[in-house]
């Protein structure tokens, strides 16, 4: 299974990883990005993604495609909120369950590294100070020079 | 679906296309999406200009822009872009999903 | 926080997860192994667990320290379930924080490796056939040469 | 907490130890625990051989067990175990916990 999801909702990390269990796995390997309270001293007060939906959803499916071309993994889930994520909360939520534990655990980093770099998906902080800023990903090749 | 535009002796052929701006191309364009009038064989960086030229606002992150072609990723050194009446150009700001 | 413990609950990925989160913290890993309904096809219909319980606690709590010997973590929690472990369920969690994600990934790694190696816990596998075995990890160093 | 014992002229410090098993160390020696009688000062292989006479149905796996004393796995390579009347000695079969 592979399963791909952009919502609003409130990510629930018990769902999805019971959605990737499988009686032929013996691993589950799951990584959660949550909100930080801080971003260079600065307070985050409130932080906000945006997507560009389809094509956020094709890349990510993408990115199962690729895991399942270099790894045996069995079911796949990558679930990413988008709208207001309270700080402590989760924004994103990869799980991914196969035979045996070195695969899963490769494969979700390979994942959440691939996710950082190829899809669409933009998060807006605000600050205590009432700045706000867009904030561009390490693994983004089109970024700018000063972040 | 095309129309007939005649510069000089030539007639190109040109297609309405969709942009989609997002983030920070969305905040400076003050857009969601417009639709405008390309060649209908363009490369990369003659279809950045055509963009940045009708809407200048996004000026301050033209050198951080990626173009999307109906979902996909354009390569900056795509020398032919076919583009059809009604295709999805998405104007791509610096990632920071995850 | 370094949490360790022995259950014969069901191991609850919601509750370990939000117990691991933190403010300070961008990233959560996750490791949970499930129980196979099957080894070298032959079916396990049934799994349980046994813990030589003080001393697999400390041996927890020992690679809790050399976690943040190593990478800058900020919650620790590893919990393995004793008793019957149905097929699908979890036997263990690994679940922790850090800023960034890169170090979180790499520290649930060692977790389940070094766990695997050295905490006095025991599977035996019920089969179908009415057989039944008692498992050895291969991270093990005193394990029968023929497994 | 010691007795004494006389083997030929020599006196030698025995101390109570309690012996635990586990997994397969449990189903063939048939006990949960057990007390045994050992001298204060021994080796690795000198307190295995002991654990083996005093338990000979773990003949099977006598090569595949590692010693804990309270807690702690004891190397192999030990010369010198110092044991106490009260230590807990356990019997550890190949782990396959995770």
């Amino acid at each position: 299974m592979d399963h791909v999801e952009i919502t609003v909702d409130k990510l629930n990390v018990e769902r999805i990883q019971s959605s990737v269990a499988s009686p032929k796995c013996g691993a589950i390997s799951l990584f959660i990005g949550t909100t930080r309270d801080h971003f260079d001293g600065k307070e985050v007060v409130q932080l906000e993604y945006e997507a560009y939906r389809p094509m956020a959803e094709k890349k990510m499916k993408e990115i199962c495609q690729q895991i399942r071309d270099k790894w045996p993994v069995e079911n796949i889930s990558v679930v990413h909120r988008v709208g207001v994520v309270p700080v402590c909360e989760a924004s994103i939520v990869i799980a991914l369950s196969s035979p045996h534990r070195k695969e899963a655990m490769e494969a979700v980093q390979f994942a959440i590294d691939t996710l950082k770099a190829t899809v669409p998906i933009w998060k807006k902080e605000l600050y205590g100070d009432g700045t706000s800023s867009w904030k561009e990903n390490k693994e983004c090749c089109w970024k700018s020079d000063h972040t | 679906m095309c129309a007939h535009a005649y510069i000089g002796s030539i007639i190109l052929m040109e297609s309405q296309i969709t942009l989609i701006f997002f983030a920070k191309s969305q905040e400076l364009s003050g857009l969601k999406d417009s639709q405008l009038s390309v060649p209908q064989s363009v490369s990369y960086s003659q279809l950045l200009s055509l963009i940045l030229q009708a809407f200048p606002r996004l000026e301050p992150i033209s050198e951080n822009l990626i173009l999307s072609l109906n979902e996909d990723y354009i390569s900056v050194e795509e020398e032919v872009i076919t583009l059809q009446t009604g295709d999805e150009v998405g104007v791509i700001p610096p990632i920071s999903g995850g």
